[in-house]
């Protein structure tokens, strides 16, 4: 390992996902350094969502390796990846809609009295007085939060989303179009929570379709085609002409191989 | 190395598919020719097995169409029973054998087309919820026309539906006692039907494409819910005249008649390789599901096995095939 | 103390569901004081008798459905528990017959203690839940077709288990718990613990937010296949315990008892809100249900009707209930719908 | 060309959708003439896919008008934009994976034969038809038996355009024909495309690929958070500013 270099915090070796005879994602290879801020962007079916949930041990890669905090790991549940300190937002919005807020942000990690395996009961108030604390460093304002997530508009949710990954301390954060749905003022928020997790030195990863965004956010952009990683830019050197034609495949052209028959 | 393996099984999946089931049928008889050398394969106990299935398959067969269309039919048993009830009533009032025959298939008409509006028209979460409740309403209106007492008494012409025999003394010489169940060959007739309709006409291909899948369906202009009210009404229909076929062979209408049945047809269905969740099957593998429950059934009474296990290896059997059906998706989606 | 008003007024805001509930309850039996008062000249209300026996009846049925409403929230279907009620009360009978009875299925095992018995009928009850639950959650078969065969197959086996003959002779510190107030007193601590259970613990959380949003519960790290197994194990158990006092109020048990509970169980629990679609029910709801199918048959009895529109009506409220409750989720999911 | 252009023979006014209170279309229009081929860009959302699923009958507009061929229309259901000659390729492909291509392709409209009172289906007339229309498109399969769920992504593809070309369309409406499929059955595709318009068929497509828009489109116009944002005939624009038009912003 360089020691002049930052700590390698994720690391996948030849990636591959294969759906039945679909080759989602083929052969990734993909390093983020600690603290570092990248956004992954592509082509709809470029496999860039496929790549977060093998990742995020929401599926199990079909062969490949992936090195997390230098140790090589091996997901089998999203609960392997939560434990190893991988948060992720996903796109389409993991939330149970007939809960509440606070039952929302701890799902899975639930605050209780004394532990009783799944008979613990729990600590309600606390979780109700962290929901609040939480949403209130992301800035996000929500009147009530004791009603239901399906009383909620498209942006509180994400928000709700979004500061259930940002409110627990971990070592990578993963967003899959975390403003996709948002209006103008929501998106400001939710960038401002990405700031601060920069400011904090924890690692993001983001798919984004907002060329505008990607390039305010982050240090590097990995581009997808086709189930493969063409390229990774630092931002600082490319401009929005360069990573359209990666995304479409203009300049390069595109081999046979990537084919998907 | 590990998708090697898996190829070869791939591949012999269909065959195993499409084959299997006569394999199974053949070991059963094997089987079943070993274990009772005597009685098996006597005329006597064939033609009965045959009788045993014949209200069933027909059953099955409308539970089948559901089951095509990703739906579910809980309630054909009480609807048979309802049927069943409604006939003898109306044989007791002395109607004419002609309008008797009519009625039982016309009350089960009427009921599947009951279970298809509310499915449709009241937008049912799953057929399963609308089918449960009129399973209780059924029965219980059944139980209301008849008082809850057996009803017997039936004209001839109606007995010799469900008992009829055709003589095979042209075959075997006079006297001969060997013969052909007459259910049998109403059976086939009605399988033949439904066969052509499943495979030979436009509705029949509908019937699958929205099983297989609902979107593409409406997408290319199908109406759907006018689909499911038919098939359902069709398996209704189907019910009502397994009741007259029942009615002749038991020569009397009881509260119990058709009580579970709908399990048995489920199974026969499941196991003649429709999948549960819609879009496959055979109007064959059906027949050929109805016979290995029947198969099943005959050679447990032979062997002595209680009722009572009978019971549980129904149940079992029933998750069986649906597992079956589960793995069977499971390799389907991952070619 | 601003906090606690808001509490009280979020929580008043979701009260209606079962305040409405209650108001059907109340509505019905007024149906039928009215229509006693007109037709048969008595009150249908202010007859003790007929309260105890309607409450005593609704109380075996109650428990089931206890069971039943956790594993609707999670969106999942239980259908074998009336089977369950007849196996656990066979097996819980067979352990607590009197030793004066000299045909005892096990002459070695009478004179128990009341508490073995007991146990025995509730294992036997979470050992075939857990059968249905692993079945459900490991093998990917829906729910309605694994407790269908759990349904026949556990009938089956109650029938194997005495070659179908009644079992009975039983203990008198086992039959005790069928008299009296104790199923009331039983059923109404069920529901308290459940409904504290199902509020205040993990468990209960898991359980809506599985019944709510199953991917959403799985990538949040809730372990998905433990947690079916556990919610269905515990249906099975509960319907046990309902085999238990079944038994003990009849002072036999046989094969035949308990048939067609599972449905009143569902309807109740969809009578007292409990959306199939899963994510949505309370046990206090259910406890409504469980009285409102009470007043119906109890109301029916006395009216003199034919017991056979029982079951008819039975169907067409379960039905009824469940278009209430789609036109109700209708509503809610609309607003979030995407393009 | 320009001072006499066809008529219109398909136009949209102010079509509005809402879900709920999620509004998809806000007042949106679209015109199409014969042998043109629009291209409509737009981010995820903007509200594209709304937009066609109207203009094929399996969504009613909340607000506007449709007309075709100049008279207003209404449609309740696919079949009834069916019968005007409108046909959609979904993008999530809408094909009964367990029917076999040649079911698939003729799915609500099989050729029957008649026999006494009775319409039996037509296997023989099926399997000729769906072979000829598929080498007329050079579309390669086995078999025009072969189950759907055993081919490929993209013969998937071209089997779901095959159908929405098999019956004389005029309209053609295609949410993005090229999202899932290998570069060289992109260029058939578009290839495809453009021999309908030679035939003299309208087609609407829909994509995300501006290789796609640039190489076969007439005209492009863009849809933004479920309104039009921008409009022009491809000569007149370039490909910067129409990824700048997906992304709502105008030069």
């Amino acid at each position: 390992m360089n020691s002049e270099e930052k700590k390698i915090i994720l690391k996948t070796e030849g990636l591959t996902k294969h759906y039945g005879g679909v080759k989602a994602l083929h052969d990734a290879d993909f390093t983020l350094a600690d603290g570092e801020h990248v956004a992954i962007v592509g082509d709809n079916g470029a496999g860039k969502s496929t790549f977060i949930r093998q990742v995020t041990g929401v599926e199990i890669p079909t062969s490949g390796k992936i090195y997390f905090d230098g140790n090589l790991v091996n997901f089998k549940t999203p609960a392997d990846a939560k434990k190893a300190g991988i948060e992720a937002v996903y796109q389409n919005l993991a939330l149970a809609d007939d809960l509440d807020v606070p039952s929302n942000i701890f799902l899975g990690q639930e605050e209780t009295y004394f532990n009783l395996g799944p008979f613990s009961f729990l600590n309600e108030n606390k979780m109700f007085k962290q929901s609040i604390d939480v949403l209130a460093k992301t800035g996000i304002k929500i009147p009530d939060i004791k009603i239901t997530m399906n009383n909620m508009s498209g942006g509180q949710r994400q928000c709700v989303a979004i500061s259930r990954s940002a409110g627990f301390a971990s070592k990578l954060i993963i967003m899959d179009e975390p403003t996709a749905a948002l209006g103008v003022q929501e998106t400001k928020q939710v960038e401002k929570i990405i700031r601060s997790l920069k400011e904090n030195g924890v690692p993001l990863i983001m798919i984004s379709h907002n060329l505008r965004q990607v390039f305010n956010l982050v240090e590097k952009i990995w581009v997808f085609r086709q189930g493969q990683i063409v390229g990774c830019v630092e931002t600082s050197k490319t401009d929005g002409n360069e990573i359209v034609s990666l995304i479409t495949g203009v300049k390069q052209g595109v081999g046979e191989e990537a084919s998907f028959i | 190395m590990e998708q090697k393996d898996d190829t070869l099984f791939i591949k012999l999946i269909p065959y195993i598919d499409k084959y299997g089931i006569l394999l199974l049928i053949a070991i059963m008889l094997l089987v079943l020719h070993l274990l009772q050398p005597d009685v098996f394969f006597s005329w006597r106990n064939i033609t009965n097995i045959f009788k045993q299935i014949s209200w069933q398959s027909m059953l099955a067969l409308g539970v089948f169409m559901v089951i095509v269309t990703a739906g579910i039919d809980l309630s054909v048993g009480s609807i048979l029973m309802l049927s069943l009830m409604a006939l003898a009533i109306s044989s007791r009032a002395g109607l004419p054998w002609q309008i008797v025959v009519l009625v039982a298939p016309a009350v089960g008409l009427v009921c599947g087309m009951i279970n298809g509006l509310g499915i449709t028209i009241l937008r049912m979460p799953h057929p399963f919820i609308m089918t449960l409740g009129t399973l209780y309403i059924f029965r219980g209106v059944g139980n209301l026309i008849s008082g809850g007492v057996p009803i017997g008494g039936f004209a001839n012409q109606i007995r010799s539906i469900g008992n009829g025999k055709i003589k095979l003394e042209w075959l075997y010489g006079e006297g001969a006692a060997q013969y052909i169940p007459s259910s049998l060959i109403i059976i086939i007739i009605i399988y033949v039907i439904f066969w052509i309709f499943l495979n030979q006409t436009k509705i029949g291909k509908w019937i699958y494409a929205i099983g297989g899948n609902p979107g593409a369906a409406r997408a290319a202009g199908i109406n759907v819910n006018r689909i499911l009210v038919l098939v359902y009404t069709l398996c209704g229909f189907l019910a009502g005249i397994g009741a007259l076929i029942l009615a002749g062979r038991t020569g009397s209408a009881y509260p119990n008649a058709g009580l579970q049945s709908e399990l048995d047809a489920i199974a026969a269905v499941i196991i003649g390789g429709a999948s549960f969740f819609g879009g496959r099957g055979t109007v064959l593998g059906v027949f050929a599901g109805v016979f290995i429950m029947g198969l099943l059934r005959n050679g447990l009474n032979l062997m002595n096995v209680s009722v009572f296990w009978q019971q549980v290896l129904i149940g079992s059997i029933i998750i069986l095939a649906v597992y079956i059906d589960v793995l069977r998706r499971q390799f389907g989606t991952r070619k | 103390m601003i906090q606690k008003q808001k509490n009280f007024i979020s929580s008043y805001r979701k009260l209606p569901p079962e305040f409405n509930i209650f108001l059907v309850l109340l509505g019905i039996a007024l149906v039928f004081e009215i229509l006693g008062w007109i037709f048969i000249g008595q009150s249908f209300l202010l007859n003790k008798r007929r309260l105890v026996i309607m409450i005593l009846q609704v109380s075996v049925i109650g428990i089931i459905a206890v069971g039943v409403t956790q594993v609707i929230i999670m969106a999942g279907i239980d259908l074998s528990g009336g089977s369950l009620v007849a196996l656990s009360a066979i097996v819980a009978a067979s352990l607590a017959q009197n030793s004066t009875y000299t045909k005892a299925i096990y002459p070695h095992l009478t004179d128990l203690p009341f508490i073995v018995p007991v146990l025995a009928g509730i294992a036997c009850g979470l050992f075939a839940g857990f059968i249905s639950g692993s079945l459900i959650a490991r093998t990917g078969i829906p729910p309605f077709i694994a407790t269908l065969g759990m349904l026949v197959s556990a009938r089956g086996a109650a029938a194997w288990y005495n070659n179908g003959k009644p079992v009975s002779f039983l203990g008198d510190d086992f039959t005790a718990l069928g008299q009296g107030a104790w199923p009331v007193l039983i059923f109404l601590v069920v529901a308290a613990v459940f409904h504290i259970l199902m509020r205040y613990t993990r468990y209960g959380k898991h359980t809506y937010a599985i019944g709510s949003n199953e991917e959403a519960a799985r990538v949040a790290g809730i372990n998905i296949v433990r947690h079916k197994i556990i919610v269905y194990s515990i249906a099975g158990a509960l319907s046990g315990l309902a085999g238990v006092v079944t038994a003990a109020r009849a002072m036999s048990a046989q094969a035949g008892m308990g048939m067609m509970y599972e449905l009143d169980a569902i309807s109740a629990a969809v009578i007292g809100g409990t959306s199939l679609f899963g994510g949505r029910g309370r046990i206090a709801g259910t406890l409504f249900g469980v009285l409102i199918l009470g007043v119906i048959s109890s109301g029916f009895v006395f009216m003199r009707i034919d017991a056979y529109y029982q079951d008819m009506v039975k169907g067409a409220i379960i039905v009824g209930a469940v278009i209430v409750d789609h036109y109700r989720n209708k509503k809610m999911r609309n607003k979030d719908k995407d393009t | 060309m320009i001072s006499n252009p066809p008529d219109i023979i398909l136009e949209a006014k102010g079509i509005s959708k809402y879900f709920g209170t999620i509004t998809a279309l806000e007042s949106a229009n679209l015109s199409l003439r014969p042998g043109e081929v629009l291209g409509v860009v737009g981010d995820n959302g903007a509200g594209k896919s709304t937009l066609m699923k109207v203009l094929s009958g399996l969504f009613k507009q909340s607000a506007g008008s449709i007309f075709f061929e100049g008279k207003k229309v209404e449609f309740s259901s696919p079949r009834d934009s069916q019968n005007l000659g409108i046909e959609m390729v979904y993008q999530d492909l809408a094909l009964a994976e367990n029917l076999p291509i040649g079911d698939n392709i003729f799915l609500g409209r099989e050729p029957t034969r008649k026999f006494g009172p009775f319409k039996f289906l037509d296997h023989k007339q099926k399997r000729q038809l769906t072979e000829e229309h598929l080498s007329r498109l050079k579309i390669n399969v086995k078999s025009a038996d072969q189950r759907v769920e055993e081919l490929s992504g993209g013969q998937r593809q071209a089997v779901a355009i095959a159908r929405a070309t098999a019956f004389d369309a005029k309209i053609v409406i295609m949410d993005e024909p090229t999202a899932a499929l290998a570069v060289k059955e992109v260029g058939k595709v578009l290839d495809l495309i453009k021999g309908l318009k030679n035939l003299g068929v309208g087609v609407i497509v829909i994509s995300h690929r501006m290789d796609d828009i640039f190489t076969v489109s007439d005209r492009v116009m863009a849809l933004f958070q479920g309104t039009n944002f921008a409009e022009s005939h491809l000569r007149e624009t370039s490909r910067d500013e129409v990824i700048g038009w997906i992304m709502g912003k105008k030069i």
